[in-house]
């Protein structure tokens, strides 16, 4: 803008009074009204020099439940491959402190059809970074003309978020999708980490999931079994684990995309199972129901 | 990275993460430094600082009242300063907390008064939710850059007919009510502004300059009782249709003869 | 993460007409791994008297031990019944015995205190871990859920409620808390104290 | 070229900052020609209202009517005349203006400091080195604490408040009957602006339609023989209370804009026109209108 | 990093732990038995602060024998379990308190105990979760150590409370197995002990 | 700087807590949003007035709770992209975009957040009532209903229980839960919601401000008249929005 003009403009607040305003850019006015970007985003730092401890002192700590900016935290998530594809289960707990947020989290992330994220850590991080890697993949299917391939996006990610590296993100997330090569599974997570794998779990009810999928997991298993084993997993973590629970969503990708198989309530499977559908046991999951139905008699 | 999600993204610290996989004690910060930090002196704490700040809606406008202590730590160091500062022609500022802030504060609202009012001169001036909202943008922005002006300020004026109290302080907080206490006022003196406004419930307009200016020179009597960093010498502004007028600083009368009844705190000391 | 929380599990108690009830979920923790969904913190007095501890289970357990001798002291001595209000007055003694090295559990106590006339008032009492007593008209709590007990108890509680609308109240109140609460949940128990019986009845609560 | 081609005068033409011997900036003159391009605005002001009226011309049969006006805040509205291109430029400027205001002070901009807040933007264009003049003529109307405005905009810079006024193609004839009628809707002299400012001391808000039939009559100087006022053609805009034919307006009396079925009421009631004898006199005055009959475009 | 497991079949308890003693990052010893011997029919696992832990439990051994000697019968499980948490809870706000995780398995042969119906069982297995607050729990299945996070939903979905031995010495492998496969520093090897009508004795773990 | 250094600028805690809860259930075809009035910190009440709940246009309603110089601020700048995008499109923002630029505004300050939570209520495009709530740093999701702040943990499960029929068995035979409750159903749970609130929570309380946002669809175009509400919707023929305020307990 013009020198003179905004030394005689009414708004003449010194500079080092306000807060950069970057609402009175002319790139503001276009279409797009300033809530799409061009490139990489910008997040605005606290003016210190250790921008990091300023995290840590403000936002959530296990170790210090006397922050206050609690930051929803998401819990149990798995991916495996199998000769069918790969199935991705979730729970849909969210919590601050001990208190349950949300018991209906959208822990998958749509990418587009052939490509899911999974969302454990910071819920924002993975919203956020996931969607963005969202529009990246679209412009890379344009520029191309051909998918992305899932080790491109993933890597993709995993370059977004190490570019933050040690500044306070926090995810931990399988790209999951179906490309030329096959069904695939990466991890990345925050710290930079990107791994290739057959059978990832990830998210604080991560070892009870691991309990019962390593046990049940083989290559050739049916498209049914596949299935039953992700839910029965996330059961398992969602029973065992306080932060995990609510509900299981279940996907199954395949060559023409993902299919989203169902949600299925934690407690129902508990008492119920999922009901008669193939590789289902016909009862409950739980322990007590499984093995001594008649001394779970209730009243509700 | 451990299964804990709670943990992960933590900048790491190896007093918080005892089980740090990761052997490096300071990870070297890579993000953008600021070169003349160490060379920057921010307001970390008040120096010379102004205690409490007491204002009340009445039937013409505005009353607001504080003595005149500038206090350096316990010491009682200037005794003369002039916390109430007029605005233009309409609104009255009144200040606790550092004192070079609040000159700070006056000199920019001073030069912004001599843009709007004498080189505009167009008819349009700024009242007092005008200048609040100005404190609060530039006491947010402060605080954003972490570079706060350490004050709270109650604004009270009139304009066009209406009357305004609004309180702001250095994080840029900001509220309005019909009584207003900063500092500790809020704790002594505002239970008794809202005694006595509040049992006027729907008729606030009703209280007269007489009752405004005796509520306050009550409250500001308990307050000098009852505050270590008060002084018995104080200023009101009345801020009314007719104009500003803020008093010559006058005294409190005190009764302190009942202390010496008082065992350990007159005569008597056991 | 409080000393309090590390074992989870929420109790509350609710007052009727001519009955109370006591309710407590059924988790045993150890921080976030569930060890065990079958774990009682209710536990009988007299057929009329009822108290439930939340906290640190293994001073639920110390505790518990405590009182039931003191109270079989009292009874022995005494040569009667001990009354609810008595009990609560024994438990938040035997609690500030400690102090300055609390035991880690808050006591809800519900029972029916006889009344001159042969009849039976309904009584309640919490107090928090040094014993600091709190009697209400209407409910008490204590536990990891027990800010969500309050909200949904002040929702949902009534004076003066019978026998049966008194279960399904505690009940609903008791589970829709605990699903909000990490720590608490995993199955729930109810006790309705009436003059003529106790009923005890186990609920079907989200196991996750 | 509308002024004289020797070539003597030529020679100031190419550089706006160089005078002409006869003191003329020509840039800037023919600059103020660009406004005349456009079609006609009309803007009046009683004592309670500020309205425009504009004439929208649709560039071929294929395309829409143009926008002729455009909302820069609640409390003001702008009417175009000259390159839509360059009005976009400037309008966004107000509105950044409006909200800059909004954010520091929490209140309307005064209408005043907007509209010289554009003035001083374009005389800049008119003194320095390299820079082209605002093709564009604003009618701003608006309300604030000293009551309804209307200002006239033009590319060299100056902005002046009028109690009615027109610019654009044949602007002149609209000018001379307002000139003629002024004093029926303007019932007082505007000598004592600060007192006014609550908006029910003002006049019955009757006259607001008696307002808008005095501008559509000027407007509809401005036609060509053959064309007439329609509801298509014509739009409305106005600051004040709502009239009687209006619904859905807010208290303060906001800026809107009348469109297509909305506008027919006062088109309906305007009487029809007069037989082309007297009034057509100061046409002939004006400049005569470019052949094509279009708002100026700017090459892409 | 110790792990112990213990879990009831029909008419047994199986009691197992790890045989590895570990300081910093050396490896002592592995073939420590972590189990001790109580009583004709019972038997605790322990795990916690070195030191600690055979201090503790040669503590409750010798006065659980002392206190057979003295009453002749050998208390019930129960008893000797809830005995055993209330010397943990009272060493808890003691100057020093033990640091022990235990698992206590025994099998009860008093008359009470026996099952009708199942008599030719002699009893029923009984297995208690203690930890080091001296919090107890009586659990079909029980874990201590890191080996808990991965063995206890395994087990809601393995265990069986009717399982003959042979099926629940596979259900153990399946935990033991599960362990090595994920975490970082496994025990290599481990040992187990059964409890039933017969009295405690060690078990081959299968490979 | 060691790992053992305290974080600089100790003295100074850009963050402040000023209480207060807020709450918005989404209906069929309309959407609540309500929030007390009381602004504290630490045991202060600093005034019996402030407002938390903010009508955004005449679909969207947004509620701001947590630190509330951030909260102020950060409606603002909402409001200013609001007008931007008016100024752009000549159309008022759909509710989803609106979700979805709160997240990115929030996420942009994700290394210096905004210390509030978010909920915004409204109607959607498809003239259904919607509520999205947020975390201080971006993440959301569409519900039906939320409350937040600190009495958070207090109102949720009653909600729950009342609004989601959670833990609740249809009685066999009878009527399922019904998915949607109608408006003066939800207008009293939230009346409810408040009280008990206020009762057991000392930063709760004064006055309890109720947004209602009806959509084009909903049957009544306007409220009983009993409920004493004002009407703030700016256009004839758009979504209604209407106040109501009641008195809650000041003690």
């Amino acid at each position: 803008m013009n020198s003179l003009v905004s030394k005689f403009s009414t708004n003449n607040i010194p500079k080092q009074d306000v807060e950069d305003n970057e609402e009175y850019s002319d790139s503001m006015w276009a279409s797009s009204a300033g809530y799409a970007t061009n490139g990489l985003p910008t997040f605005r730092l606290p003016s210190l020099q250790q921008p990091t401890d300023f995290l840590r002192l403000h936002t959530d700590d296990h170790a210090d439940p006397s922050c206050r900016i609690k930051i929803k935290h998401g819990t149990t998530t798995l991916a495996f491959r199998f000769k069918g594809g790969v199935i991705v289960a979730v729970d849909s707990r969210a919590t601050a402190g001990s208190y349950i947020a949300s018991g209906t989290v959208e822990k998958v992330i749509r990418i587009n059809k052939f490509l899911l994220g999974t969302m454990a850590g910071g819920a924002a991080d993975c919203q956020y970074w996931e969607t963005y890697l969202g529009i990246m993949c679209r412009l890379h299917e344009l520029r191309n003309r051909e998918r992305i391939s899932v080790a491109a996006a993933s890597k993709y990610l995993s370059n977004l978020v190490y570019s933050y590296k040690g500044m306070g993100l926090s995810m931990g997330t399988m790209i999951c999708g179906w490309d030329k090569t096959g069904p695939a599974i990466f991890y990345v997570d925050s710290d930079g980490t990107r791994l290739k794998g057959d059978l990832f779990s990830v998210g604080s009810g991560s070892t009870f999931a691991y309990g019962v999928l390593d046990q049940g997991y083989h290559w050739d298993l049916s498209d049914e079994d596949a299935q039953e084993l992700g839910r029965r997993s996330i059961y398992a973590a969602g029973h065992r684990d306080a932060f995990s629970g609510n509900t299981i969503n279940l996907f199954h990708i395949k060559q023409d995309g993902w299919d989203f198989i169902g949600n299925y309530d934690v407690s129902k499977m508990h008492y119920d199972g999922p009901g008669n559908i193939p590789g289902a046991p016909g009862t409950g999951y739980g322990y007590e129901v499984r093995t001594n139905p008649e001394a779970c008699v209730v009243a509700d | 990275m451990d299964h804990f999600p709670t943990n992960w993204g933590r900048p790491r610290n190896d007093l918080n993460d005892a089980y740090n996989t990761y052997p490096l004690h300071q990870r070297p910060y890579n993000g953008p430094k600021d070169t003349f930090a160490d060379g920057v002196q921010r307001t970390q704490q008040p120096i010379v600082t102004g205690t409490s700040v007491l204002a009340i809606k009445y039937k013409d406008g505005v009353m607001m009242a504080a003595d005149t202590l500038a206090s350096y730590g316990s010491l009682a160091r200037f005794k003369d300063i002039q916390r109430l500062h007029p605005v233009g022609s309409h609104t009255v500022l009144g200040a606790g907390g550092d004192m070079s802030d609040f000159q700070y504060i006056q000199t920019s609202l001073d030069t912004l008064l001599i843009e709007e009012e004498i080189t505009q001169n167009d008819g349009h001036s700024l009242g007092p939710s005008e200048i609040h909202e100005y404190l609060k943008f530039l006491m947010y922005g402060r605080r954003s850059k972490f570079d706060p002006l350490w004050n709270s300020i109650i604004v009270g004026g009139v304009k066009d007919g209406r009357s305004f109290l609004g309180y702001v302080d250095l994080l840029g907080v900001t509220y309005e009510a019909k009584t207003l206490a900063t500092g500790y006022g809020a704790y002594i003196a505002q239970p008794l502004l809202r005694d006595a406004v509040e049992e006027r419930e729907g008729q606030e307009n009703s209280i007269t300059e007489e009752e405004a200016r005796k509520i306050l020179e009550t409250s500001m009597r308990v307050l000098f009782y009852r505050d270590a960093r008060s002084l018995n010498k104080y200023q009101v502004a009345t801020i009314t249709a007719a104009g500003i007028s803020i008093s010559e600083s006058q005294h409190l009368s005190t009764e302190w003869s009942f202390a010496e009844g008082i065992r350990g705190y007159g005569a008597q000391t056991q | 993460m409080s000393i309090m929380q590390y074992n989870g599990g929420s109790v509350i108690a609710m007052k009727g007409k001519e009955c109370v009830a006591i309710a407590s979920d059924l988790r045993l923790g150890n921080q976030a791994l569930t060890i065990s969904c079958n774990h009682e913190k209710i536990f009988p007095v007299s057929d009329r008297v009822y108290y439930g501890l939340a906290g640190l289970a293994t001073d639920v357990d110390t505790m518990r031990q405590r009182l039931r001798y003191r109270v079989n002291m009292y009874t022995i001595k005494e040569e009667r019944e001990i009354e609810p209000e008595t009990f609560a007055r024994l438990t938040s003694s035997a609690l500030y015995e400690h102090r300055f090295g609390p035991m880690f559990v808050e006591p809800v106590i519900a029972g029916l205190s006889k009344t001159p006339s042969g009849g039976v008032e309904p009584f309640i009492a919490a107090a928090d871990l040094i014993g600091c007593l709190n009697f209400a008209k209407d409910f008490v709590v204590a536990g990891t859920a027990s800010d969500k007990l309050y909200g949904v108890a002040e929702g949902l509680w009534e004076p003066d409620l019978e026998a049966d609308d008194l279960f399904e109240t505690i009940s609903q109140t008791l589970l829709n808390a605990v699903d909000r609460d990490a720590y608490s949940g995993w199955g729930a128990i109810v006790h309705v104290i009436t003059k003529d019986k106790v009923i005890t009845r186990k609920l079907r609560g989200r196991m996750d | 070229m509308v002024r004289g081609q020797s070539f003597d005068e030529n020679t100031y033409d190419s550089d706006n900052t160089v005078f002409s011997p006869q003191g003329r900036l020509h840039q800037v003159e023919y600059a103020l020609e660009a406004v005349k391009q456009g079609s006609a605005a009309v803007g009046l002001r009683s004592k309670t209202h500020a309205i425009l009226l504009t004439l929208k011309r649709s560039t071929g049969e294929l395309s829409s009517y143009q926008q002729k006006m455009f909302r820069i805040d609640d409390h003001i509205g702008i009417a175009i005349a000259g390159l839509t291109s360059d009005a976009r430029v400037l309008s966004n400027f107000m509105r950044r203006q409006a909200l800059a205001e909004r954010m520091v002070f929490n209140r309307p901009i005064p209408v005043n400091r907007s509209v010289s807040a554009i003035a001083d933007k374009a005389q800049v264009n008119t003194q320095e080195y390299g820079r082209r003049p605002y093709g564009v003529g604003f009618l701003v109307i608006g309300q604030d604490s000293t009551g309804p405005h209307l200002y006239e905009f033009s590319p060299s810079g100056s902005s002046l408040e009028y109690v009615a006024m027109s610019i654009g193609a044949r602007s002149q004839s609209a000018k001379t009957y307002l000139e003629k009628h002024f004093e029926k809707f303007e019932s007082s002299a505007y000598d004592d602006p600060i007192s006014v400012s609550i908006l029910k001391q003002f006049a019955p808000v009757g006259s607001l339609e008696q307002l808008i039939e005095h501008g559509l009559h000027a407007l509809r100087e401005t036609l060509q023989q053959d064309k007439e006022l329609t509801i298509h053609n014509t739009s409305i805009g106005i600051v004040g209370p709502a009239g009687s034919h209006e619904v859905g307006v807010d208290g303060l009396g906001s800026f809107r804009i009348l469109e297509e079925e909305t506008v027919d009421p006062y088109i309906q009631a305007l009487p029809p026109k007069e037989a082309p004898a007297g009034t057509n006199a100061p046409a002939a005055a004006a400049p005569p209108a470019p052949a094509g009959d279009e708002d100026v475009q700017m090459a892409e | 990093m110790d792990i112990l497991f213990g879990l009831c079949g029909k008419g047994f308890v199986i009691l197992a732990g790890d045989t590895t003693v570990a300081h910093s990052i050396v490896k002592m010893k592995n073939d420590e038995d972590k189990i001790k011997t109580l009583g004709p029919h019972l038997a605790m696992a322990y795990s916690g602060e070195p030191g600690d832990t055979i201090q503790f439990a040669e503590y409750i051994e010798r006065n659980l024998r002392l206190d057979q000697i003295r009453n002749v019968h050998e208390r019930r499980p129960e008893a000797s379990a809830s005995w055993i948490r209330s010397s943990l809870a009272s060493s808890l706000r003691s100057r020093r308190p033990y640091s022990v995780n235990i698992l206590v398995g025994g099998f009860d042969i008093s008359s009470a105990a026996i099952v009708e119906g199942q008599e030719e069982l002699g009893g029923t297995p009984k297995l208690y979760w203690l930890d080091y607050l001296g919090t107890k729990v009586e659990v079909p299945f029980g874990a201590h150590g890191y080996g808990s996070y991965f063995a206890l939903s395994l087990l809601d979905r393995y265990h069986d409370p009717n399982a003959s031995v042979e099926e629940a010495m596979g259900t153990l492998k399946r935990c033991i197995d599960e362990v090595s496969k994920r975490l970082v520093v496994s025990p290599s090897k481990y040992k187990a002990k059964i409890i039933d009508k017969d009295g405690v004795r060690d078990i081959e773990i299968p490979v | 700087m060691d790992g053992k250094t305290a974080p600089q600028m100790r003295h100074f805690n850009p963050y402040s807590d000023n209480g207060g809860t807020i709450l918005a259930i989404a209906g069929q075809d309309f959407a609540v949003i309500a929030g007390d009035t009381r602004q504290t910190v630490g045991y202060e009440i600093q005034t019996r007035y402030a407002p938390k709940v903010f009508r955004l246009n005449d679909k969207a309603v947004l509620a701001v709770n947590g630190f509330a110089a951030d909260g102020n601020m950060f409606v603002k700048k909402v409001k200013q992209k609001l007008e931007m995008y008016r100024h752009a499109h000549a159309k008022d923002m759909p509710l989803r975009a609106i979700a979805r630029l709160i997240q990115t505004m929030l996420y942009a300050q994700r290394f210096f957040p905004y210390y509030v939570y978010n909920i915004l209520g409204g109607i959607e495009e498809d003239g259904s009532g919607a509520v999205y709530s947020f975390d201080p740093v971006g993440s959301y999701e569409r519900e039906s209903c939320r409350a937040a702040g600190a009495a958070q943990s207090l109102v949720q499960p009653f909600l729950d229980n009342q609004i989601y029929f959670k833990n609740q068995q249809p009685i066999p035979g009878g009527p399922p839960h019904p998915v949607h409750l109608p408006l003066s159903r939800v207008i009293a749970l939230v009346t409810d919601s408040f009280t008990s609130a206020t009762e057991r929570h000392i930063e709760v309380g004064d006055e309890l401000e109720m947004f209602i946002v009806l959509s084009r669809s909903h049957p009544q175009q306007s409220l009983d008249p009993r409920l004493n509400a004002t009407e703030v919707s700016t256009t004839a023929s758009g979504e209604k929005v209407f106040v109501i305020r009641r008195p809650l307990k000041r003690d």
